[in-house]
């Protein structure tokens, strides 16, 4: 996050050769790869990615941005839709197989000093990088609250990391096949109400992050959001990631892609939703 | 490495009056002012570092989505995005200040006027080694690529702002045009002392699934391994038809690519889309080519200019 | 096949008078006359069968190698070998007439009178419903795109070829120029009923080893999945800037890439390369074209064309 | 063979899925892939080949001919030459991985009726489409006497083939690591003197298959020679492949790949040697 407090201590990145130690189907179309990554997985700072490189040859040339989902010792996890040409290579890639990244990227989640109580609000693959948070805040000793939302029960995802760490998790699936009927956005405002909470985290669908950040706006709490934009370089070289900003135009691969809610200048340049 | 061949080769070439290092430059647009690069590189390997387009004034570039992958390459319509000159000269090339690496800056205009501002602006600049004049961007509504698709605008240009300087002056030319080889003869004759191809092909793609293109601004330039062919033959027209230097570039991504390149007449070479794929791709090349013309005995990197046998 | 949607798709697509069952064409020379692809394919589920370029006498190509392999595409510098107009009617035409497929046949020439002689020697041929004007060969030396980089001789040919015929002519156009749109207007204003595009871009490639280009005519035409966003960002210019149909291509692989392309705004689109790769492209493409439309609940596939929301 | 009376029987091509049985490393940068490919099992003839796709993706977008080695059952057998993208692709497949392949493709050798001795010329990889074609004259009671050669011994290939199916097989290697110190045309020459031949095969380099051409019209034995060229449909569409000839322009995925020696006009059209 522009101009926050973690950019001192973030490490610069670099290209690390890894290793597919699992990986495996976790619901409907959504896999999780673990990679012992040591360079990273010592390094890397809740929020962050790494932006991968599925495959050689040119048939697909650029690299893929991934938020790291959690760290255990020397491997990241990474939490993944099966999407597109790339999403697709990285569901067929097996134990032993290797791949590059380049990591640790961007800026991730700020934890302000003092914070007693923090609400994490994810949507569908959203929960990717507030995995590693949570258990960063709750080792800080900050309650967390987690309101997480899925189309339905097959497609919830990382509910037990969530109720491990967390004080209370409420769910929205659209189907109400598990937690509240609806969207996860009417579950936030609850909580919202409900609680007395310092800090709003976010990441999901930018029309859901941007609801949410105006509901945290209404209710006085500070709230930031993790954007998801095309990415070429994911080192701030290529521009091709920009967020506007009421500062200007941000990055979201160096800038980002955590962003203090309060600056974000809505807009449609959300990346249209595949499924 | 070989072990049998141990001679060291003369990776140096000659641009003009420019002695650089190595024949492997960066194409602007796609390695900032190095600056992201050095967690990666050393930078002081580079023949030269070719920033990225800096204007005027402050552009704000073209709304998102700005990039989109293809077979083989991607298009960016990045439009132009810098800070203006000012702040180029303040922040990047403060920095660069530190770094021992030659310096061309690329410079963009909507007008003849505006090149020539940028320039007079950058002469004051020690640290600026010699000018690319961008003639060739599609990714702005006014001048950018107009200049570079036909004689006479790509001839006041470069007359304009070889009036401006006296340092080395490179004329990036726009493939998307029937003869390539008559602008260049074009700006040649009107004082450059260089010329850089290519720049991106216009293209386009849209989103079935949305049925809207799939950048904001329609089209946009296409880069990358894809585009490699066309630039070689490009490269090859040019250099039979001018006497300067001509910087070749499209789609390089390795030791081969570079190679051929200069087999067909580019004196340097410069690597772009492949810097967002491996950002070490300028040492692999770097090294690669020392190599190449080691187990071949091939004394001087510069002999591989020009080279293919027809 | 969705099991919920059931309702048929009209496939059918006008090509000013000539009515095509479907929008799936063939490109000129990846497609022989259709008889290698017969033991692969149904030809008559084609929208048409487009020949190789015919000429007036036998032309015997270019040397070898003809063909590189490059990111993405295929270079080829066939030169348009062909047995000539009359080899042509006596084989290809006979064996086309047990096939129940609309026959376009692709017309060489190195001069205007022998596109017009090649055109009044079909005339009597009843197995022929269209010609599509090939005024951009990038391998023959004179004539062939020579035609197509420049208006008045274009539009030569257009009208020569027009005056010799009745029947549908599709003027072929050459993506090596710096503004598509106006060599269409220039052909529809001299009597075409359609465009084609794209043919090839031009393009190289040096085998490092040998230091010699890899095509023994040194430069060739880059096909395939390369050169797709050139492809559909010339589509989309020409669509927009002329009133006849346009028949798009390069680098149709897929039912994604087809849909793209009636998008940009083409009537109909041909398979080129892709038919080397797996020789049931074309079936793949109408089968996947028909369930698109039937999944979005599109009556006509025609309906696609030119549908670009921006 | 253009006008062959083997071309009666030719049965059409199509396009099989094939599943790879076995791919092993036989000599210094060549391999042996078995594949389970019934259809094309059951109807290729010795001497034609198959056209096969070895990515999907658009990296790199042709397929690649491969003589048919030898046939076992449903089973083909292809060696191979690691080379360049498309070989260095096969080389990585392994038991269970699927492909496809247009085939049985091409004129294969023509058995003259009544033929009593044939040679068989090979020149280093040269030997891939005579594998079937020695078992098949074997079978047929007809003699063969084979000519290999290799750089030296580690690459020499199939001996043990045609050494259980010949009456007679002589070896060169350039270095004289095995057999006649050499190139196999000074073998070749040997033989066409030595013994009464009817006809000669030969496949290899274009510059030794001219040579043994020239040797076998020189001894007034028919010869047949077997051509590669660049291919890009295989299927005789695209016109890639030509070879000249006293009866014009023909091309080498259907008309050949083999041709009389007699009417191939001999030019520089041979693809560059990679090694
Ligand atoms: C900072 C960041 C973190 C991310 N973290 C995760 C994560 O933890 N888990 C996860 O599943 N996804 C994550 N994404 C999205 C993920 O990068 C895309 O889903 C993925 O790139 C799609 O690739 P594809 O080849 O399967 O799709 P394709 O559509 O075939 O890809 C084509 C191009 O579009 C880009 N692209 C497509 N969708 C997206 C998208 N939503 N965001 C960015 N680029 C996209 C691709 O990178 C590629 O360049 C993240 C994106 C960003 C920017
Ligand atoms: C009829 C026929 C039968 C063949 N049989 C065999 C065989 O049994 N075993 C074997 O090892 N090789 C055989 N070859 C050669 C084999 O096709 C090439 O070695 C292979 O295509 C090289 O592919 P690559 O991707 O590794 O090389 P690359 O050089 O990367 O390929 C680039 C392009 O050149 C083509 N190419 C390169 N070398 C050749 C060549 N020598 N012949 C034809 N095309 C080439 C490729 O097909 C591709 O289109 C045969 C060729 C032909 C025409
Ligand atoms: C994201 C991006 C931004 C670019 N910006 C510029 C620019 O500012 N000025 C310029 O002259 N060329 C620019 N280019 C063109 C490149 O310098 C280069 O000419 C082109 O991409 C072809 O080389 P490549 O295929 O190696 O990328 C840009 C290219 C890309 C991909
Ligand atoms: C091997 C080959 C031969 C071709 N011959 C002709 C031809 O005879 N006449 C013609 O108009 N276009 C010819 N073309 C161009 C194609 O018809 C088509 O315009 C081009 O290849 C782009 O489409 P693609 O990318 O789908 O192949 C040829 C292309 C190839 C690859
Ligand atoms: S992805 Fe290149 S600047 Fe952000
Ligand atoms: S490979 Fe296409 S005609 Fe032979």
């Amino acid at each position: 996050m522009s101009g926050c407090a973690c950019s001192e201590h973030a490490v610069p990145p670099a290209l690390e050769r890894v290793e597919v130690v699992a990986n495996d189907r976790v619901a409907s179309g959504v896999g999780l790869v673990v990679l012992h990554a040591p360079r990273t997985a010592e390094t890397v700072r809740s929020g962050q990615f790494v932006h991968v490189r599925l495959a050689h040859g040119t048939s697909f040339i650029l690299r893929r941005p991934f938020s790291v989902h959690r760290v255990r010792g020397e491997r990241i996890e990474i939490l993944y839709q099966v999407l597109g040409t790339g999403t697709r290579t990285l569901a067929e890639r097996e134990a032993g197989d290797e791949m590059d990244l380049i990591g640790p990227l961007g800026h991730g989640w700020e934890i302000p000093p003092g914070i007693a109580h923090a609400l994490l609000v994810a949507g569908g693959l959203g929960v990717a990088p507030l995995g590693m948070l949570a258990e960063e805040l709750a080792a800080r000793g900050v309650a967390v609250t987690v309101a997480t939302g899925a189309p339905n029960k097959e497609r919830l995802l990382v509910r037990d990391l969530f109720e491990g760490v967390a004080r209370r998790v409420e769910i929205a699936t659209d189907d109400g096949s598990c937690g509240t009927r609806g969207f996860v956005t009417g579950v936030c405002e609850n909580l919202l109400a409900d609680e007395a909470l310092d800090v709003v985290y976010t990441c999901g669908p930018e029309s859901m992050q941007r609801i949410v950040a105006a509901q945290a706006a209404g209710a006085g709490v500070p709230c930031q959001v993790s954007l998801e934009r095309l990415m070429a370089c994911g080192i701030g070289a290529c521009l091709s990631c920009v967020v506007r900003t009421s500062q200007g135009l941000k990055r979201a691969c160096v800038d980002g892609p955590v962003f203090d809610a309060a600056v974000v200048l809505w807009d449609l340049t959300e990346i249209p939703a595949k499924q | 490495m070989s072990g049998r061949v141990s001679h060291t080769v003369d990776m140096s070439v000659k641009l003009g009056e420019l002695t650089l290092r190595t024949p492997v430059l960066t194409a602007s647009g796609t390695f900032a002012s190095g600056r992201e690069f050095a967690d990666f590189i050393d930078l002081e390997r580079l023949g030269a570092v070719v920033t990225k387009g800096v204007s005027l004034e402050p552009w704000e570039g073209s709304p998102s989505p700005r990039i989109a992958e293809t077979p083989s390459g991607m298009l960016n319509s990045i439009g132009l995005q810098n800070p203006g000159v000012e702040a180029f000269c303040e922040d990047d090339l403060a920095w660069l200040s530190s770094v021992d690496v030659p310096v061309i800056v690329n410079v963009s205009g909507h007008t003849v006027l505006e090149y020539v501002s940028v320039i007079e602006r950058l002469e004051v600049e020690p640290r600026v080694d010699a000018y690319e004049i961008n003639i060739s961007c599609p990714n702005v509504d006014s001048g950018g690529m107009a200049f570079g698709t036909a004689c006479t605008p790509a001839e006041e240009v470069t007359r304009a702002c070889r009036a401006a300087t006296s340092r080395p002056l490179i004329v990036k030319l726009s493939p998307n045009v029937t003869d390539i080889a008559e602008i260049a003869r074009a700006v040649v004759a009107s004082g450059a002392d260089g010329v850089s191809l290519i720049n991106t092909l216009l293209g386009m793609a849209i989103d079935i699934r949305t049925f809207r293109p799939k950048l904001a601004r329609i089209v946009g330039g296409l880069s990358g391994p894809a585009i490699k062919p066309v630039a070689l033959r490009m490269v090859w027209q040019v250099a039979g038809a001018v006497d300067v230097p001509v910087i070749g570039m499209g789609g390089i991504t390795d030791t081969e690519d570079a190679v051929e390149f200069m087999l067909a007449g580019a004196t340097a070479i410069s690597v772009g889309t492949a810097n967002f794929v491996d950002p070490t791709t300028v040492m692999r090349v770097t090294d690669g080519l020392a190599e190449f013309c080691r187990t071949r005995s091939i004394a001087r990197v510069s002999n591989l200019t020009g080279a293919m046998r027809t």
